[in-house]
């Protein structure tokens, strides 16, 4: 066990994948030279050389397109998009072509190809730097996704991202790349995708999260003497563990869905309507989602703040799910607007 | 059809210019047959053939080897014959049967042969390029001496992918050859009006690397071209871009009969006809005896009335097929 | 009323709102010229001459950036997306730039675009031109999105979609095209964006559908003598009619949706996810997601026909629905295979 | 402040050589005080600094209308000062606060100011090109003489949607002028790193349009290129693209020292700061007198404090302000 950042942990993951296995290789916009705007691709440069990790120019096509023939032709390639959003330029490589490269050749080529991209609010870089955008890749048979929500999470996603013989999109919450924690590395510290974890034993209600909202939902279940709240991690969004998160929830009677991100057709919205009907008459309360709202990510501190779930607003809305038994309105109602 | 005949169907137009003329004129005989079955209802969806562009196919196979990886459009019936593809599994695919190249569940605009380094084709405008350039990183990172080829029509040559892909390749030097089949249209869209320069070779100054014109009507030059870009890539030369003028004769697409050519335009073009001139230069050079021309007029039919058959007799594509090969597994 | 096709209908709606404001230019490949690959466009290059309607280059990013820039500046841009998978090549300007313009210049300009997109199975193009892509604008404050299901939901929609003062993508069933129906032109002829239509009344369940499914949906519903459907045609997806839905199944205290698209994550997901959690307690039984499989489009007749749900299997799960009070496994399901 | 304001401030720009140089000094002490803030800790997020590209800027402001609409990037802060905003709605907008141009919601990568015709900045690259040939769309539909103008950087010149927009700009033969603001870097690579040519101007050839490199370090020149760019557009003439040399002398961004660049090379652009070689022309020219520039600084440094100030004043951005303008009402 080391104690590292996320970034490090990133890092670590692409370090160890590149030493294992020769196929690696690892490009974006200055991930080479410099290490990466987030330092998640350190070190990468000087132990591995120029052939196996390079600095793009600003091409987002470009260079997934050039992943895909990459991964099609036999590597392993890695590629960096900054932020999320800059997918938007790109997404036809990922969703239309990388997803439907094995179906297209009956099965002859595969496409292990790996796009880390960056996610979520919460460093006053504004509504086109801020989203997570899960859903411009949840729609997309032959994909996979999964959202780290921490060091260990990083290291031992990545890992299997990589690994992976399909496309796999890996989000990374930014505002998670600073915080620390133990992890284990090597084949120990590898975490399955498709399975989503466990992370707090409770009773009353299962809260299921990703990314940068488990520490959120974690605060908030240990926040309360009322009641207890299983937590989970589902890490892999698509395909989702539907077999896990149905059976837990099955054990509480209730479930709560705690994302960043509006609150329309996020990747909650699928868990909600999949168990919601799966356990219909089994359920204690209906489902809630815990969202932001349907608005740009605004900039400022605090505003940026209100915009996310956080610990004490999760809390009450537990409290209130579980006194009333129903959905409570979100904070934004209560203001005025709409839900 | 097995593996075998299809390298077979591969070294012969690699080796021999009668074997290329025979290709050519198989390409065209494929290509009407093809629409023929459209008008008459047999077949479903859409299709894009390539009478006329003959030469270009054939130059492709002729000059890369099977282990470099080639990216073309859904325009790639020709392309696939000519780099050794059998009728029967480009037909199959067409008309969504089991013996399709793809099982019959992607349809004409999706051909793939891995052993022949052909990659599933792309459908999307422009997306082949970078594709092209990431098969050709794998070469360079390995260490190999394969190539890559990027086929494209002028259209996609206005998109975003093609920029980024020539820009990628030129910068990291990768050993691809991009090729633009300039057919003067985009679907229904002359070049002019859609490209505000003449020649899209000269596009390549933009990255820095040799922008060539070849004669895209005349297989003799065509895979001379092919070939010596791919020389340069593979001894480290870099990438290329090579726009092969040549000509659309069928219309954009099943349902386009192409009517907003300008008159004389075919006529024009047709007097170049790949095939013609080919054949009399063969006749010329004594490669091609009297009568020899029409007999492989005759063998191509027979062989592609045979590849109906198998195709007819093949079940259309199942249930099953749509759900495999979806994930691929480790 | 005139009877007219659905690409009739979409050129009525058009050409009408040309006449009426000058402002409005149409654009996109081959839609000038040729009057568009789908004659949605015909005639109003002859009648609106070559500065208002115009062939683009192909380059998506480009011509959809240029209805950014013409719309913020004072234009009613309609570009034609031929396709709706071209948008992955640039969705950016769509989700990121227009749907935001308004909130980032404190509400100083407005983007008053309409995107035009054919979507669809059923012709038999394959697996990168048959989907609805639906979910790449559905989590993306700002945007609004419409569905046709026909002629008169065309000229209706469109029309208001061209006068709106916000970003509008019409994601048009290419498979509807050519069906023919009478169509009331003409000020009464346009229809309210954010209103769900009810198109069938019905008792025993509520139907909610959207583009080639209301046919669908409504066939299956004719079908039954056992119990009488309502049959709601959504036609906004964004911001779609919560408080109709939803007061429309508290009566019915059934809800099934009918979508053409995958199951995980299609424009249904919210509607299910939303109305479950809002009528709990009230529903009479689960709400039922009548989808195609999670895999690309196939193609070929038979397949790609087997992909879409008909009018024959939604009766089927119906009929299951109200008898078990279950939702019933697909059909795929039935066959071994993932639900 | 009002309107008037920044109209006058605008004109200033438009018409006196003196009070361009006051603007270049303006934005020098802006982005400067702005880094400090930072620095500090007083501001949060990220932002994008201009010292050192102060010339084009003015060269921009100075030869464009109001009504000519203008795309620029997320290193916008010269440009906005340079059009006309006062100091204290850009700070405002860094800041968080009401007072910002767009009610402090969006931050400093996103300023705005219609009545100027700055349309909302762009945080994506090089989604401003096709816009600003979007903005040249409406005055050529129109028939007015306005223009657009969309500036980007060196390293969006590799993204298609630069590609594509000078394609549709030069088919269309729209009214628009196209400013590379070449620094030499794009984040923390060098041009050469990533760009395969020396000179982005050559691109414009494979657009048929004139590519012009201008010394981007010389607000004489930068309005004389603009000007007449903007005076071929508005004449029907079409789209230019103007690769104007410059440098950035701050990083990319708040966190970046800019510790790669190679030894010198700061100190060889810096013997050609734009602000410096200006006051010794002006000064030579006798339009600044002895002690004028230090004047000059005197009031920008006050002018700066004051917005500084106002800005403190102004409380943060509302919850409100969140939830409006998401979607206009007709
Ligand atoms: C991104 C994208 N935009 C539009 C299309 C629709 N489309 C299919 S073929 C075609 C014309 C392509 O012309 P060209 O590149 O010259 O190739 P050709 O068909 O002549 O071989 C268009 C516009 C597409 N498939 N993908
Ligand atoms: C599509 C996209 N890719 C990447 C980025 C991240 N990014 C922001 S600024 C920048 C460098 C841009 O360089 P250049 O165009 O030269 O402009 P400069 O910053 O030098 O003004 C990059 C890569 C982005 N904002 N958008
Ligand atoms: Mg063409
Ligand atoms: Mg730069």
């Amino acid at each position: 066990m080391v104690r590292m950042r996320m970034n490090q942990a990133v890092a670590a993951a692409l370090a160890d994948e590149m030493r294992e296995d020769p196929d690696v290789v690892v490009f974006g916009e200055d991930v080479a030279v410099a290490g990466g705007p987030f330092k998640t691709s350190d070190g990468l440069l000087e132990e591995f050389g120029p052939s196996r990790v390079r600095d793009t120019p600003i091409s987002e096509m470009g260079f997934l397109g050039m992943a895909v023939g990459a991964a099609a032709s036999g590597l392993r390639p890695v590629a960096e998009i900054m932020f999320i959003e800059f997918l938007g330029v790109a997404l036809d490589m990922v969703v239309t072509e990388a997803g439907k490269f094995h179906f297209l050749s009956r099965g002859a080529f595969t496409c292990p190809m790996t796009v880390r991209a960056s996610i979520g609010a919460g460093l006053g870089f504004g509504c086109q730097h801020s989203q997570t955008m899960e859903n411009w890749m949840s729609h997309a048979p032959g994909l996979k996704m999964v959202m780290l929500s921490g060091p260990q999470s990083a290291y031992g996603l990545l890992r299997s991202a990589i690994r992976d013989p399909n496309p796999v999109v890996v989000l990374e919450p930014r505002a998670l790349y600073g915080g620390r924690g133990q992890v284990t590395t090597g084949a120990d510290g590898i975490l399955p995708l498709g399975e989503a974890r466990r992370v707090r034993e409770g009773e009353a209600v299962t809260v299921v999260s990703a990314g940068a909202m488990v520490k959120v939902a974690l605060a908030a279940a240990e926040s309360s003497d009322d009641w207890s709240a299983e937590v989970i991690d589902l890490q892999t969004l698509i395909p989702w563990d539907r077999d896990g998160v149905v059976s837990a929830v099955r054990r509480t009677g209730r479930l709560v869905i705690v994302e960043e991100s509006p609150y329309t057709s996020g990747w909650g919205t699928e868990i909600a309507a999949h168990v919601g009907a799966r356990l219909f008459g089994e359920l204690r309360a209906p489902v809630l989602r815990i969202t932001c709202p349907d608005v740009p990510v605004p900039f400022g501190r605090e505003l940026e703040q209100r915009y996310m779930p956080n610990p004490g607003y999760v809390t009450d809305q537990i409290d209130q799910l579980l006194a009333t038994g129903r959905t409570p309105d979100p904070w934004w109602v209560g203001e005025g607007r709409r839900a | 059809m097995g593996d075998g005949q299809r390298m077979e169907r591969r070294r012969a137009v690699a080796n021999d210019r009668v074997a290329r003329y025979e290709r050519m004129v198989e390409i065209r005989a494929f290509e009407d047959r093809v629409q023929g079955l459209f008008a008459q209802g047999l077949v479903h969806g859409t299709t894009h053939t390539a009478q006329g562009q003959e030469a270009v196919a054939v130059g492709i196979a002729a000059a890369a080897r099977p282990t470099d990886l080639v990216t073309c459009t859904y325009r790639g019936h020709g392309i696939g014959l000519a780099l050794g593809m059998t009728p029967e599994v480009i037909l199959g695919e067409i008309m969504g049967r089991e013996i399709g190249c793809v099982g019959g569940i992607a349809g004409s605009m999706h051909l793939c042969d891995r052993e022949l380094g052909l990659l599933p084709t792309f459908a999307i405008i422009g997306a082949g390029i970078p594709v092209a350039a990431g098969a050709a990183l794998t070469a360079q990172v390995r260490g190999t001496d394969d190539a890559a080829i990027g086929v494209f029509g002028d259209g996609a040559a206005n998109i975003g992918a093609f920029h980024e892909g020539l820009n990628l390749a030129a910068i990291w030097n990768l050993p691809v050859v991009f090729i633009c089949e300039n057919n003067q249209y985009g679907e229904y869209s002359r070049i002019d009006l859609t490209t505000p320069i003449e020649d899209l070779a000269d596009r390549a100054a933009s990255y820095g690397i040799p922008g060539i014109i070849v004669d895209g009507q005349d297989p003799d030059q065509t895979v001379e071209a092919v070939g010596a870009a791919l020389a340069v890539a593979r001894s480290g030369g870099g990438p290329t871009l090579l726009e092969m003028k040549t000509y659309r004769y069928a219309g954009h697409s099943r349902a386009d009969k192409a009517e907003y050519r300008p008159e004389g335009e075919f006529e024009r073009w047709y007097e170049r006809d790949p095939i013609n001139t080919f054949r009399a230069r063969l006749e010329s050079e004594g490669l091609l005896a009297a009568g020899a021309a029409e007999e492989i007029e005759q063998k191509v039919a027979a062989r592609l009335e045979a590849a109906l058959r198998a195709v007819e007799e093949s079940p259309p594509a199942t249930v099953d097929a749509m759900f495999g090969n979806i994930y691929a597994s480790a």
